[in-house]
């Protein structure tokens, strides 16, 4: 069976143009089933687990809540509501070390021992019943954002304007950061949600066209949901996709699937396509079927210096700390801490931090693998040129950070780089390209 | 011979009558109205019309250095007297105001605030250090000491101090604002010099935890507040502000019971005169060595 | 002409000292290039040119500086300008007839003093408005510094591209004459190169007067990023 | 014809005024920072040195005969006066053409290569016609050695130039490899390979 | 209000000084005119003596034998000799000249020709030596070049090079031939490393001869029947 | 327990590709080898050592000029050694040493240090060192000595004493099959360029080893294929189209492919990627621009040859391409 589906990725597989190929670590816990992670005595709920404004705390100090209690509404349209993991206290509304590095406000609960950490079942709200404010408005209340990475409302990105139709929904499957296995194994075990979720969807967004981008490293998520959509009776095209990084960028998967370019500036739903990550969709349908908000989410738990890689089913704001020594602690030899994949990860100064709605992974590395390589100057090999997807040109942003031309930076396109970091990654003299830009990007938004 | 005479004297003069009198006429039909300060500086400026100023030509430049563009030390021809009295000039013209100065508003060096992690980046500045992390210590609020700020000051007016901390030669500080700017962390501020009460601490964690990330930090603990006059310091987010429109009222009284030496009274520069590594490092030097 | 104060005599001497070195018109202000790259490519050729260039910026200045309060504003340029081309004409016409080889060597570049930016320069940022004597004193200094310029590029062109100074063989035979520097790239490359020495000086004298002390903590700074 | 056309390719490529000649080489090394900038002093420049053939060929044929004494003075005063009067005629006449041009013209007239183009193109005894082709190889050589430097220059601004060796002494330098790379041009059309 | 009061007194300045300008322009003009009159009346003889000197040295250099020679003008397509005395031509004059060279007993020997062409920097300007009885050139000389120091300017130099002028003959016309080649009397063997300056010479002779011999065979012509 | 570990942070991507500077340095610097060793072949000791005088002459300037890159010793990148070899290939084998030294510390310092060194050069160091020496010592640069078969004898001129001319003793001096087919129209045979069987600068006679090393570079990409690409075909094309007009006094487009240092130039010099430009479109025009200067300079010039100031041409042309040629970005 697998064999098959093998033969079959062998034949010429959509990409896009340039990427990198970087070694993939998969096999350290793409076989690894989804655990569930037990519960641990304190969380920590920042009020800032997505893009936008930050969620308002409705809760104070010693306040008793229950799993699945909304504890902080959404701040504006675009923001969601936040909601508890568990039964508990209510210990603190303060400054928490954020994975972002800075001090954010975020809501300390204390979980009751004695707890069950049963959800409480409110009465079931069908998705069919609902108009379309109120399908919006219900995802936001469910706090439902996207598991992609980025942690966009998901009710701002499925509101699609009247006047731009999606023609497509398009599911990311790709996963295409070296290490990070949780999408593979979501589309594995949850094959039954992803296609309820998906046809709750395409129901809403009224979309022409569904499938399903899987990067052909995974054939067994290719045959799972294949089977799983003609089960369902609910016809899913499934693409599978050469394995480059970043296959798994919206734009590069849009190019790659439809050879279109999405347009400077613009959104995918501008040619009419609607991306959402895998996760994403089980957390819809979770809700709509199970009446769970977003209180969980699967991590890649791996690395080098992880003593057991494995894919967690956490309960958000749980801290690294807790996760961590659930897969059975870290080696001595570990040397740095990420969230995310190694690509684009953010790195954290101490396991203090606690998961968020947008942490795919924890990664801890030993010095082996990321041992800086030593910085020349650029060469002007055009190895960077060749990499970045989005034919930007880094290694002239980097030479213009390194002396601070801002303005010449912008000139050249800094603010559309998406940070993928292929041009980092083949970047023979090791100059830190991603963060020279970055810093630019900053710079730049600074001075408008 | 005579004749020769005649000829030359009698073609230059033409030539010289002719053109003088066509280049006066349109000297008054086509003149065009402009700053009268363009035509003072001009006629300051050496009118050799040489380019080395990299403007093209002497009226060009008088026009740019009126409008502030260009800095009229570029003009290599004029001498050190002509170029300061083109200043001197211009700047009868800019007017008087109070003298400002950065002020830092960190004193969490290498010894008061500590770090978590070790930045192992090859770019090494404030900025870079800033993006991952916000930096590697403790205090997220607090200074990286990686100079950027002394990089970017034109006037040699700041120097990291063997704390790690960038420190403000308030005489030669020209309030410029680049440090203001640059810092990632948003640490400076440009202050008339009579503000002399400042709180030299940004963090705004409650007392003991913010304590427990920088020996300097200011915890809110209240002391200053009652020990200045009413309504001058109050605690706002864990922190004490100070009413700067009640700047007349302060005096270092404030200052003397804090346990933590957040709030402090400067009078000129900021931070002790320690040993001083002056810091011409700019990133450019590291990569440069001089042949 | 009024008595010289004390003060005016010092003064005289700091105007004719700063052209040869603070304000050194080729090695500071970079000025007058064209002759000081163009007829470099022999010393006897730098120091013809350095005396031409001197006789028209002296006796400009002169007269320039004498005539300075009846010239009016607007046509003082070219007032300047006609002075300088007649003092150019007759350098010119001079030294076709008593050295008619050097003349043909300098070509056109005798005439082009009457462009020199130095010349103007100095009319218009000094003679026109200080006394005949700190004119003159500035012309000699500014033209000395000049023909020293001048003599500096030429003896190291001549030396390495012919192998000779002032005509004189240094090598005796089989020397292999470097021929770049008595061709254009080589004009520019011995200034360049000069202009880089000089800088290199004056980095040392700084170093030196800053003191031995912060010299070290500069290289331990250094060595900690 | 293949005269003409060697007079512009000689002045052009092989004896560039700039980096052969040595000539105009103050605003050369100034004004050469922005490559903008620097493009419109080439334009500039080539519009100076056609009116500097006109001029310098009229006066050669029409007056210096009777004193040849006056050449160097006639020549400045009237190629300074009439490139003055342009300018004032544009100015008036074409505002959107002084801003792009005319502010280099006064840079121009006081230069060495307007006036060595005026004695050059009458040592070599040029008519008219030859003349102004003359004028546009070496204005368009200006140009291109104009250019050239200043693409390098800004992009120096992104290398670690050493300190000691930044500014004048760097241009030059440069100065003196593009000149070495127009070395290469020597004898083109003329040795009829 | 501060240009009020600027505007009336700049007006006034612009007024007052119309009249001074172009007087002080005048007299700039008319005294910096005397003065170049002097000049040039003071040098003109000197520098007219430096001149001719020159040029007599190079027509004495490649004309060898010759003491004394004449000028020769091409007018209306005959060569004329112009008479002693007669006065320069004005700058910027179409005159062609070469001159014609005698020995001691004032015996015509032959014909100075100058000539100019493209080398590898520069034009080179030259002058040569023909007799038109033995029909050879007898002597060549540079007088301006450009041509690279140590390489091309060896034409002007090199003695190897020049012995190629001593005897060289004119008919089939000039040819230049590799170093070491050189078989026939008509072959100039051209400086190694500087083959272009060395076929710019030679099509400097072949243009010269082919503008002037035929004329100069007509005025030899008529000089022999004088002579004889 | 956790904290323990030393934890360090830096920026992401967290993973790098095994390619770095100093490894691309040494491996072009092993390409070279052979060439090196055909150069000895036809010329014996004195390619050897007319190479040691270059290298040699690069290497000291680098470590007593050089910055401290971040292996410390400045000559660990391998760069230095590229340009010294480079510089050699491109010298006759008849050259004085101490000018070939000469070369290397004009190259290295003209052509490298003071633009801030490695990476940061508009033009090429190797040939701003030839071209130097071309300007400098002409005739010393253009003399040639035919592959002689004198493996051990030391070419006259190769140990002139330092600032002296050699002693031409051996007066065996040729031209190239450039200068006789510029000066006497007379081409080489192909199989002669190819093989390396005629005189020239050390490593270009060799056409075949050229190709090769050319094949191996591009599969490696170490070098942008588009660069001889660009630059082979505009000569062909060029010189074609002029050769077709009058056979007999141009040269034919192979001839021109295999002859003089327009192989080597290609390969090596004109792909230097430091001073070729980044984009693809900007790398077309530029090696496009190359060709139609080799074949003008070739065919009209004065020089028989012109690669090296067709590659220092478009070098000075660099910045302008790479500001006015860039990519097309994502969506615009
Ligand atoms: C460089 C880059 C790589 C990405 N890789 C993935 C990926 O592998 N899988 C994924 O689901 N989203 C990935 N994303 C995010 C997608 O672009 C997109 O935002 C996401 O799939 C949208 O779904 P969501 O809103 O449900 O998260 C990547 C984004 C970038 C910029
Ligand atoms: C810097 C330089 C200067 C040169 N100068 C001259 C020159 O003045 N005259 C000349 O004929 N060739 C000159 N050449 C051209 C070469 O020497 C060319 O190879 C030569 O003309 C070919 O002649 P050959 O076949 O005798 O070697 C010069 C070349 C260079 C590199
Ligand atoms: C890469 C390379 C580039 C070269 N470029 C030039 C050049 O631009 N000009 C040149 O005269 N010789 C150059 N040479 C040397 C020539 O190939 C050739 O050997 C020489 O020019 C022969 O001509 P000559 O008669 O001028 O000496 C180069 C050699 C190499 C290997
Ligand atoms: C493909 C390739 C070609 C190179 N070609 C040259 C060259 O022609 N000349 C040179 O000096 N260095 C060359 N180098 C080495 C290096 O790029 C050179 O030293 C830099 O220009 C120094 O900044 C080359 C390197 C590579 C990778
Ligand atoms: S990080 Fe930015 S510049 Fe670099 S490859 Fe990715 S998109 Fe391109
Ligand atoms: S990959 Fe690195 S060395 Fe190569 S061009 Fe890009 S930034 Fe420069
Ligand atoms: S820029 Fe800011 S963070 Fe960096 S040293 Fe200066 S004050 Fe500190
Ligand atoms: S950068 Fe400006 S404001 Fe800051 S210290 Fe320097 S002079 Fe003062
Ligand atoms: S001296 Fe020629 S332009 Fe200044």
């Amino acid at each position: 069976m697998i064999g098959t589906a093998q033969n079959e990725l062998k034949d010429r597989l959509l990409t896009f143009r340039h990427g990198v190929h970087p070694e993939e670590f998969k096999e350290l816990s793409n076989h690894q089933r989804i655990e569930r992670m037990p519960f641990v005595e304190e969380y920590i709920l920042p009020l800032l687990q997505h893009i936008g404004a930050p969620s308002k705390p409705l809760v104070h100090k010693g306040q008793r809540v229950r799993r699945g209690d909304m504890v902080a509404e959404p701040g504006s349209f675009v923001s969601v509501a936040l909601h508890t993991p568990v039964d508990g206290t209510v210990t603190d509304v303060g400054l928490y070390g954020h994975p972002n590095g800075q001090m954010l406000p975020a809501i300390r609960i204390k979980a009751d021992p004695f707890s069950t950490q049963q959800l409480d079942q409110p009465p079931q709200r069908q998705p069919e019943e609902l108009s379309k404010a109120e399908f919006i408005a219900a995802i936001q209340q469910a706090g439902i954002v996207g598991l992609g990475g980025a942690a966009f409302p998901a009710h701002v990105k499925f509101n699609i304007p009247e006047d731009k139709p999606c023609r497509h929904l398009m599911l990311n499957g790709c996963e295409c950061e070296p290490f990070l296995t949780c999408d593979h194994r979501v589309m594995v075990e949850y094959a039954e949600e992803l296609i309820d979720g998906t046809r709750i969807l395409q129901r809403f967004v009224q979309a022409e066209k569904v499938s399903i981008a899987i990067e052909a490293n995974k054939p067994d998520a290719v045959i799972a949901l294949r089977e799983a959509s003609s089960r369902a009776g609910f016809p899913m095209e499934v693409v599978p996709l050469k394995v480059k990084y970043p296959q798994g960028a919206e734009k590069m998967m849009i190019s790659a699937i439809l050879g279109e370019e999405v347009p400077a500036g613009k959104l995918p739903i501008d040619v009419g396509v609607l991306v959402s990550n895998v996760g994403t969709i089980v957390a819809l349908s979770q809700y709509f079927r199970q009446s769970q908000p977003l209180v969980e989410r699967v991590i890649t738990v791996t690395g080098t210096a992880v003593r057991r890689p494995a894919n967690v089913l956490v309960p958000l704001g749980t801290p690294m700390r807790d996760l961590v020594e659930f897969c059975g602690g870290v080696t001595e030899a570990a040397t740095r801490i990420l969230l995310g994949g190694p690509m684009m990860g953010i790195v954290q100064k101490s396991l203090d931090t606690p998961v968020v709605k947008g942490t795919s992974g924890i990664l801890v590395l030993t010095e082996r693998e990321v041992q800086d390589i030593d910085t020349f100057s650029c060469i002007r090999c055009g190895r960077c040129l060749e990499a970045c997807p989005l034919f930007l040109n880094p290694a002239r942003l980097g030479l213009l950070a390194r002396k601070g031309l801002w303005d010449d930076m912008e000139d050249y396109n800094a603010l559309d780089c998406f940070e993928c970091g292929s041009c980092s990654y083949v970047c023979p003299s090791g100059i830190p390209l991603v963060q020279s830009i970055k810093i630019g990007k900053a710079m730049i938004r600074e001075r408008k | 011979m005579i004749a020769e005479i005649f000829m030359a004297v009698g073609i230059l003069a033409g030539l010289g009558l002719l053109f003088a009198i066509v280049l006066a006429v349109a000297y008054k039909k086509l003149r065009v109205e402009e700053d009268p300060r363009i035509d003072e500086v001009e006629e300051m400026l050496p009118h050799a019309n040489c380019g080395a100023c990299g403007e093209p030509g002497c009226r060009v430049f008088a026009e740019k250095v009126v409008a502030n563009e260009v800095k009229i030390s570029k003009c290599t021809v004029s001498s050190q007297a002509a170029i300061e009295r083109i200043a001197a000039y211009l700047g009868v013209e800019a007017g008087k105001e109070e003298k400002r100065v950065a002020r830092l508003l960190c004193a969490g060096g290498r010894k008061e605030a500590h770090s978590l992690a070790e930045y192992a980046g090859t770019l090494r500045t404030c900025r870079g250090e800033a993006v991952v992390a916000g930096g590697p210590k403790a205090c997220a609020w607090g200074c990286l000491g990686l100079g950027d700020c002394v990089d970017v000051c034109d006037f040699d007016a700041l120097y990291l101090n063997d704390d790690g901390l960038p420190t403000v030669i308030p005489d030669k500080c020209t309030a410029c604002g680049d440090c203001v700017e640059i810092c990632p962390k948003n640490l400076f501020e440009l202050m008339p010099e009579s503000r002399k009460l400042i709180v030299q601490c940004k963090s705004l964690l409650e007392g003991s935890l913010a304590e427990s990330k920088c020996s300097v930090a200011c915890t809110a603990c209240g002391r200053c507040v009652a020990d200045a006059p009413e309504g001058l310091i109050e605690i706002r987010s864990n922190l004490a502000v100070v009413n700067y429109e009640l700047n007349h009222l302060s005096s270092p009284e404030a200052t003397l019971r804090c346990p933590t030496n957040a709030i402090v009274w400067v009078e000129g520069q900021q931070f002790e005169k320690r040993p001083t590594v002056w810091l011409p490092l700019g990133r450019v030097e590291k990569y440069t060595e001089d042949i | 002409m009024d008595q010289p104060t004390t003060i005016e005599k010092s003064r005289t001497a700091e105007e004719f000292l700063k052209g040869i070195w603070k304000e050194n018109p080729v090695f500071v202000a970079v000025l007058g290039m064209c002759p000081v790259l163009a007829v470099t490519n022999t010393a006897i050729n730098s120091l013809a040119m350095g005396l031409a260039t001197t006789f028209v910026l002296f006796f400009s200045s002169l007269l320039v500086s004498s005539l300075r309060n009846v010239i009016p504003k607007q046509v003082r340029i070219t007032t300047f300008i006609i002075i300088i081309a007649t003092f150019v004409t007759v350098v010119d016409f001079m030294l076709a007839a008593i050295v008619p080889q050097v003349h043909k060597e300098l070509g056109a570049f005798i005439a082009l003093i009457v462009v020199n930016c130095l010349i103007l320069g100095r009319q218009e940022a000094f003679a026109s408005k200080n006394s005949i004597r700190l004119a003159l004193a500035d012309a000699l200094g500014m033209s000395l510094g000049f023909t020293f310029a001048l003599l500096c590029i030429g003896v190291v062109r001549e030396v390495l591209g012919s192998g000779s100074l002032f005509n004189v063989s240094l090598f005796g035979a089989g020397f292999e004459p470097w021929v770049i520097m008595i061709m254009p790239p080589g004009g520019f490359f011995t200034l360049g190169f000069l202009l880089l020495f000089f800088n290199w000086l004056q980095k040392r004298r700084r170093e030196k007067s800053k003191g031995d002390r912060q010299a070290t903590q500069y290289e331990e700074a250094r060595e900690f990023l | 014809m293949q005269d003409l056309l060697w007079i512009f390719i000689s002045a052009l490529l092989i004896n560039n005024f700039t980096l052969a000649y040595f000539l105009g080489l103050c605003p050369f090394l100034g004004v050469s920072g922005r490559l903008e900038t620097a493009f419109r002093l080439g334009l500039a420049n080539i519009f100076v040195m056609l009116i500097t053939a006109v001029c310098a060929w009229g006066l050669n044929t029409f007056i210096l005969p009777y004193a040849p004494y006056l050449r160097l003075i006639s020549f400045i005063i009237v190629i300074a006066s009439t490139v003055q009067f342009v300018e004032m005629a544009v100015k008036k006449l074409s505002p959107d053409l002084f801003r792009a041009l005319g502010i280099f013209l006064p840079l121009i007239t006081t230069n060495c290569a307007i006036l060595g183009l005026a004695l050059f193109a009458t040592n070599k005894g040029y008519g008219l016609v030859e003349g102004l082709f003359y004028a546009l190889g070496a204005g368009g050589g200006v140009t291109l050695a104009l250019v050239l430097l200043a693409g390098i220059r800004e992009e120096t601004k992104v290398l670690d130039i050493p300190r000691l060796i930044e500014g004048t002494a760097l241009n030059l330098i440069i100065a003196g490899i593009l000149s070495m790379a127009f070395m290469g041009f020597a004898g083109l059309f003329s040795a009829g390979g | 209000m501060e240009e009020k009061n600027i505007q009336p007194v700049m007006a006034q300045e612009l007024e007052t000084s119309s009249f001074r300008l172009i007087s002080t322009l005048g007299l700039a003009g008319f005294f910096s005119g005397l003065v170049l009159v002097g000049a040039f009346l003071f040098t003109r003889p000197i520098i007219a003596a430096n001149r001719a000197q020159a040029l007599q040295e190079a027509i004495f250099k490649v004309l060898p034998g010759c003491a004394s020679f004449r000028t020769i003008e091409l007018r209306e397509g005959r060569l004329v000799m112009v008479e002693e005395g007669a006065p320069e031509p004005r700058e910027g004059e179409e005159v062609r000249r070469i001159y014609a060279g005698y020995n001691d007993k004032g015996k015509l020997i032959g014909f100075a020709i100058t000539g100019e062409e493209p080398g590898y920097q520069d034009l080179i300007v030259a002058i040569f030596g023909y007799n038109p009885r033995k029909e050879v050139v007898v002597g060549f000389e540079v007088l301006e070049s450009k041509e690279t120091p140590g390489l091309g300017d060896k034409i002007m130099k090199d003695p190897a090079f020049l012995s190629n002028f001593r005897a060289l003959a004119v008919e089939p016309p000039v040819k230049v031939v590799p170093k070491g080649e050189k078989k026939k009397d008509n072959e100039i063997e051209a400086i190694t490393g500087a083959t272009i300056s060395s076929k710019a010479v030679g099509r400097l002779l072949e243009k010269s001869l082919i503008e002037w011999r035929p004329l100069i065979g007509e005025y030899w012509k008529e000089y022999k029947k004088e002579g004889d | 327990m956790v904290d323990k570990p030393k934890i360090t942070i830096s920026t992401s991507p967290f993973l790098h590709d095994q390619v770095t500077t100093p490894r691309i340095m040494w491996e072009l610097a092993y390409t070279l080898v052979p060439i090196l060793m055909a150069a000895v072949y036809y010329f014996g000791l004195s390619a050897l050592l007319v190479s040691a005088a270059s290298i040699a002459g690069c290497l000291v300037t680098e470590y007593y000029l050089g910055k401290k890159g971040p292996l410390g010793n400045p000559l660990r990148d391998g760069s230095a050694l590229v340009t010294g070899l480079l510089l050699a290939l491109t010298l006759p084998p008849g050259f004085p040493l101490w000018m070939a030294f000469v070369g290397g510390v004009v190259a290295i310092g003209m052509g490298k240090l003071i633009w801030g060194g490695l990476g940061q050069n508009v033009f090429n160091p190797a040939l701003v060192g030839r071209a130097f020496l071309q300007a400098a010592f002409p005739t010393a640069i253009t003399t040639w000595e035919p592959p002689d078969g004198r493996y051990l004898g030391l070419r006259g001129t190769n140990l002139a004493p330092p600032f002296y001319q050699g002693e031409p003793v051996d007066a065996l001096s040729t031209a190239t099959p450039l200068a006789e087919m510029k000066f006497n129209q007379e081409p080489a045979a192909l199989a002669d360029l190819l093989l390396g069987n005629i005189s020239g600068s050390l490593g270009e006679t060799c056409g075949l080893l050229l190709i090769l090393a050319c094949l191996y570079l591009i599969a490696r990409r170490i070098i942008n294929w588009r660069i001889p690409a660009g630059i082979l075909a505009t000569v062909a094309v060029f010189s074609g189209i002029v050769y077709l007009f009058e056979p007999g006094r141009y040269p034919s487009p192979g001839f021109m492919l295999l002859a003089g240092g327009l192989l080597l130039g290609t390969v090596y010099m004109a792909t230097d990627p430091v001073s070729s430009p980044l984009s693809p479109r900007g790398v077309w025009i530029y090696s496009i621009g190359i060709g139609l200067l080799v074949v003008l300079i070739r065919i009209w010039g004065g020089l028989p040859e012109g690669v090296m100031y067709a590659i220092l041409l478009m070098n000075a042309a660099t910045p302008l391409i790479n500001r006015f040629v860039r990519p097309r970005v994502y969506g615009y």
